[in-house]
């Protein structure tokens, strides 16, 4: 380069890499005091959440192996891979996991899960069921699929319609499944649009359901409200609080309404919502 | 009535000026400086329609706008910036209102301070409620409210205030319709500068009462309309050379501010703040090309050349795809500002001046005014007649007018019919005007009272 | 399969890289020229929340985009502009409509040709609206639409033709999400190659019938997606080390479309276009911080440093205070562009350039990679292996790695523990990868398939 | 300056001054040939016409009094000084005159309609009365005061409420003037909800006006048509052919519908309305 950087100073007056500022001091995920609070103390449990905190698909698996030889297939599932998992949700809630910590967590957790749930025989319950979709014409789908990942790996059935989905599979679907929720991804100006006449033939079909969330690019709160049973999602973790608060009965104009409460944290987008 | 007026200039050339370096640096609290050696990039959003709806929506739509704005700071990395409000009619009109919003926002930016330890500043600018036709501009509730707005601000944790008043409003609009341009020197130069002193004296007495600096005043009621209307190069409302003149007047009377204890940053969007600088040497505000959202001024580059914060202009407080506006515009004047801090740094930041300023100096007659090395020129118009407001923003016209000549002459600049045939009619009656300020004021006075029904003349002593 | 594939440097050393030129430049009707000594603005805007609910109000709501840029071009006096569309669903879904509305702002833009002599272009980018998981990429109705609208669009006054597919991106996802970069290698790297010959191949022969450039392909489903999903400093969703590694990956797949018979200007948002120019001189279109509409990114300024093209990104079709959209982002590109214009006719471009790149060179490592010193080491990895798009995607990697592990010992660049961390462990794991790109598609062919139900190994020919 | 433009030449390749590239031949305003066409061919009617042509006040005054010893009033102003009005207003449209000399020919045809309406005797009948007002707590007025203008040289009487003007005081104008339509300015967002206001309140009195038009800064068409009887008005000399159509029976649904129709030319605003 003509210039050379290096032969000056202060670069500060330019830049300043505040994460590395800021930065605090490495500490192991088990020992943060939010995670050790809510650990189980006891063996097999304690592996088992550890195996997913650290998302090691390979020593779920073991662990699960050996739990399962000793424990019912229930308490592995409850009181030890779930546990791990709550661990990381609060770790990636404050910022100290990253998503794709989460995401290998995640994939732990269903390694385990689905061997407790061979071992159990018969289906076991789940906290209810959700449909989930990227609106018709549109191909964005992160954002669905970490909803889809979030939803799978704090207990629900979900239904994953995938993306580019015609409207009319939504609502058979809808009518198929009996969701508690249904959750809807677009990104972009033409293909938001459709959540609106998703909700419309909803209606008609006497279907009243109760959550229809939806995030993404040019999705914006105003929009998502402009139409009955919309409710904004801004992140995808949400979903499951959102969710929770479905099954216990909360109806979409409670969620517009409460949203930062029951997500649980400040929502910059909810921000006169407070 | 004895305020210091200036009669010298703070450079001896123009090429001592340069963006990021002010003469006289000021200090705010949050560890920010002005001039010093750096352009704090300055972002200001307009609170939402309905905000105004009571006193708890509009401070948390204040609050959120510095958090949006300083989180997006922290994200990108910016070294520091300013956060202006330009306050809406409800929070001059109620100073509680001014207080409250504030506060909350000098309470988001000192935690971000704290936290990430970036630099950073508040400027609040009050709105100018008073109404001439309403009980004139002194003394009225409406002109008791302002001053008690500025000094909420001021208790509350601004780091500076700022205004742009409407001095000479009546006067000059009448002109600017109809392209008379007595009225326009009239009305910017003598009137505009009569009320600023009222203006800003008291204002800097209030803020010398806390930590807040006064900043200062831009003529958005003359230079900024004038430019707005003119519009692009195909807008046939008001004609370019025209507009240059309003600027060239303009300088004569934001001057007056700083002659009355204003520091900066001076505030931005009459543009008139190169010549201004280049007398006072007081670090200055400027925007241009990332002020589209509100503006298409056809010299967008050419402001960046001396600016010691850059800006953008209000603009609407809402979702862009890429996030909050108020994150959105900051990350834009921020990029710039980056861009001019690397250019200091690594020594080139005269060359980079350079080009911003001819990039814009020949598009259009206001760049050509406003280039430093002919805003340089017209200061020194400006400070040769530095003690008569009148004969100053005259001379400043005249000076301009020197200078679009000359660039047209030299084949340089081009001029459609319209913009040659106004300028130098506009010469020609600014040539013939009397060299005694109170003759010139005589004659005003005995035309534009009687065609200007909402021009009140006690407003100004006269 | 024969095509062609480069295993030299367009450059001799990267100082010869530089805005507004590239080494084979391209023309394009209404007086265009890219890369041939001028940087050119683009603005894309999309259309507004219900104009597709019909084809006749999504052709007006096209023209009246085309009819505000070109009306503000004028007016600000842009020499020349590039408008971009880049298609909604159903303009590529219904080539008819994708052909309506690129004829409808054909004439829009040809009439301004005609009336001012403003240079113009118009760029329509399809959309890529395959869906792997429905029925592969290749030969179904989807697949065949996009070459329709190809076809439309080419015939009805196109300038050029440009697209982000999507191939590799059922395999990509995955990675990116679980930080697994032998999966984003495969993605981006081997299966994303493999598509871009697939589709650009059939591209670049439409195109060939008619007045029309085959302009390029981003790897926005790559690169841009992890640079978005890492967002700023502060973002927790993914490394910014592992996004530079994306990207220097990425690199190797978008010069496909190049080796195909792809022009130029390379189409914008995956920001890999400086290594890719760097390999095969083409033109390249950027957007940096004029997309801050759009995008948080973290490399505003540095963008600039080899554009030849300078773009904001799609940006809602509505009004500002200042105007409608269209308008007021190309005159944001529109300044930018005339500064670095302004630079190399008074030839100061060189410095200009260092000044962008610097400004943001360290502020991430994402900025370290693309730095245009940095960015020719990386092209050279690249054709080191050239005929090989795994082997070079890896070497691109590999070398990235070098750079940016060399920055932060010399202190230059600063990392946060989990960037190094992921770094560190991504490069062992790329260093640990076979040198046969047969064994490593094995390799992955054995575990991809069956973890992601989406991928489809037919639509890559595997 | 340390670079010098002056060394290089191709500024063309930073901007352009279409401004200039574009101007045709200077001609003058008498000799165009839209003015030509509707010019009255004979005196004392031609030379009233060109003085409001050329904004000269001072020759409107004589060439008023000349006529006025020979010609009653009411032609004066119609056959002679509208005529003028009429050839300025498609001067302007055109873009070959502007503001300033639009301006400059409305205060010349005011003096001479004064003159010519003294002479009168009698209050003449005037097309129609407007309100107009600029909003609560908002200054800016330059708007509002085009408008009024166009207004008033087009054969409008216009009460001018001026600016920051309570909501009340806008109703109670409306309901003493009775005016056929109501032009409300404002520029900001905390005050352009005001029209909101004002429009609920005359709702409220049961006054159904015809229109309410308004423009400036903020303000945009959405927001203008998100209340009853909102109309929003684009360029101020589109008030006349507003108020024209409000004479003519529109009613503020059509103004919506037929915006560019009514004013006569292409509104970018309004492009999805054609
Ligand atoms: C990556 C990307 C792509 C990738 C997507 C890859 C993929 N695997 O999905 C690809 C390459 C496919 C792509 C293609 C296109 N794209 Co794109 N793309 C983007 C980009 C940059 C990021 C999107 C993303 O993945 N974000 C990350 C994810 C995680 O975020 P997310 O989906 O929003 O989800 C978050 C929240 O919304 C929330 N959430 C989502 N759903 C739900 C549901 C619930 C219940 C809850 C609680 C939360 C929630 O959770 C997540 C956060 O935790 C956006 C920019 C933007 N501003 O969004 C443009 C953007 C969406 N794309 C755009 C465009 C124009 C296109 C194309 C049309 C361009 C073209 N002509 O080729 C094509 C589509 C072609 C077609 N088929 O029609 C435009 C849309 C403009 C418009 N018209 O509105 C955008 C906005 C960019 C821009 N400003 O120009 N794109
Ligand atoms: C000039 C100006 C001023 C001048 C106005 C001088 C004057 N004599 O009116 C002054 C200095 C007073 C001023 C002050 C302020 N301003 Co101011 N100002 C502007 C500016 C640059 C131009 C306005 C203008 O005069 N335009 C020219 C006229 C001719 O246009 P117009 O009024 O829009 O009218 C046109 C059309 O709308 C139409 N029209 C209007 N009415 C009607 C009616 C009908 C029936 C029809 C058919 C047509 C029509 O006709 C005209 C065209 O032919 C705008 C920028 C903008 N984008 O508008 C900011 C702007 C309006 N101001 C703004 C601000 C913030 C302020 C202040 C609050 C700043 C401050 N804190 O000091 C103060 C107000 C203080 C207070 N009292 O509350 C913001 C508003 C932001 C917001 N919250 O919405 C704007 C948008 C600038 C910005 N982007 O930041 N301002």
């Amino acid at each position: 380069m003509t210039l050379d950087w290096e032969s000056r100073e202060n670069t500060d007056f330019v830049y300043r890499r505040y994460n590395v500022i800021v930065e605090g001091p490495a500490i192991k995920p088990e020992d943060d005091k939010d995670v050790k609070k809510n650990m189980p103390p006891k063996e097999p449990f304690r592996e088992l959440a550890l195996a997913v905190i650290h998302g090691d698909s390979d020593r779920a698996r073991e662990a699960t192996k050996t739990a399962l030889a000793s424990t019912p297939p229930l308490d592995v599932i409850e009181k030890g891979l779930s546990k791990g998992m709550d661990a990381v949700s609060a770790l990636y809630a404050k910022g100290a996991y990253f998503l794709p910590d989460v995401m290998l967590s995640a994939d732990a957790m269903m390694v385990g899960m689905n061997m407790a749930d061979a071992k159990l025989g018969k289906a076991r319950e789940k906290k209810g069921t959700v449909v989930s979709f990227v609106a018709e014409g549109d191909p964005h789908d992160i954002g669905k699929n970490l909803v889809v990942m979030f939803l799978r790996s704090n207990g629900y059935e979900v239904v994953d319609l995938g993306r580019d989905v015609p409207n009319a599979d939504v609502v058979s679907a809808v009518k198929k499944a009996k969701p508690v929720m249904l959750t809807g991804t677009a990104l972009m100006t033409t293909t938001m649009t459709n959540f609106h006449h998703v909700s419309d033939m909803l209606k008609k079909e006497g279907i009243s359901l109760p959550i229809f969330g939806c995030g993404g690019g040019a999705v914006k709160r105003d929009f998502v409200e402009s139409y009955d049973m919309g409710v904004y999602g801004v992140k995808a973790f949400h979903a499951t609080k959102l969710a929770d608060a479905a099954v216990a009965g909360k109806t979409w104009k409670d969620m517009r309404k409460e949203y930062p409460k029951i997500v649980g944290e400040f929502v910059g987008e909810y921000a006169d919502r407070l | 009535m004895g305020i210091f007026r200036y009669t010298k200039l703070a450079y001896r050339e123009p090429d001592e000026m340069l963006f990021g370096h002010a003469k006289f640096p000021v200090s705010a609290h949050w560890g920010l400086q002005f001039g010093a050696g750096y352009v704090v990039p300055e972002v200001k959003v307009a609170p939402e329609a309905g905000s105004e709806r009571s006193k708890e929506v509009m401070v948390k739509e204040c609050e959120s706008i510095a958090e949006q704005a300083a989180g997006r700071a922290v994200d990108i990395g910016l070294p520091a910036f300013l956060l202006e409000q330009e306050h809406v009619y409800q929070q001059t009109h109620f100073p509680d209102w001014g207080g409250a919003c504030t506060r909350a926002q000098a309470d988001v930016l000192e935690r971000f301070h704290n936290e990430y330890g970036i630099k950073c500043g508040l400027r609040q600018t009050v709105g100018d409620t008073r109404l001439e036709e309403r009980g004139g501009l002194r003394g009225t509730d409406y002109d008791n409210e302002i001053a008690e707005s500025i000094e909420q601000c001021a208790k509350n944790g601004a780091s500076d205030i700022a205004a742009e008043t409407m001095g000479g409003k009546s006067v000059l609009d009448y002109g600017s319709m109809r392209g008379d341009i007595r009225a326009i020197l009239f009305g910017i130069g003598v009137l505009g500068s009569i009320d600023m002193e009222y203006f800003w004296k008291r204002a800097v007495r209030i803020c010398s009462h806390y930590n807040c600096n006064p900043a200062g005043d831009t003529n958005c009621s003359g230079a900024n309309s004038v430019m707005y209307i003119a519009g692009g190069l195909l807008g046939k409302d008001f004609s370019h050379t025209g507009a240059a003149l309003a600027r060239a007047i303009s300088a004569a009377r934001s001057l007056v501010a700083v002659e009355c204890g204003a520091t900066g940053p001076l505030k931005d969007c009459g543009y008139e703040n190169t010549i201004v600088k280049a007398i006072c040497g007081v670090p200055i505000a400027q925007e241009g090309k990332n002020a589209v959202c509100a503006h298409a001024d056809v010299m967008g580059n050419l402001t960046c050349q001396v600016a010691d914060v850059w800006s953008n202009e209000s603009v609407f407080h809402r979702e862009e795809m890429g996030g909050p506006t108020p994150g959105v515009w900051l990350q834009a004047t921020g990029y710039e500002a980056a861009l001019m801090n690397t250019a200091i740094q690594t020594g080139n930041a005269k060359i980079l001046r350079d080009l911003y300023t001819l990039t814009d100096k020949y598009r259009d007659p206001q760049g050509t005014l406003l280039a430093y090395d002919n805003a340089f020129r017209v200061a020194g118009a400006i400070v040769e007649y530095g003690k008569d407001p009148y004969l100053r923003a005259r001379a400043a016209a005249l000076e301009c007018s020197k200078v679009i000549t000359e660039a047209y002459d030299a084949k340089k600049l081009m001029l459609t019919r319209f913009e040659l045939d106004s300028l130098n009619k506009y010469t020609s009656v600014l040539e013939g005007l009397p060299m005694e300020s109170e003759r010139f004021i005589d004659e005003c006075m005995k035309e534009y009272p009687k065609r200007i029904p909402t021009f009140d003349p006690k407003s100004y002593g006269l």
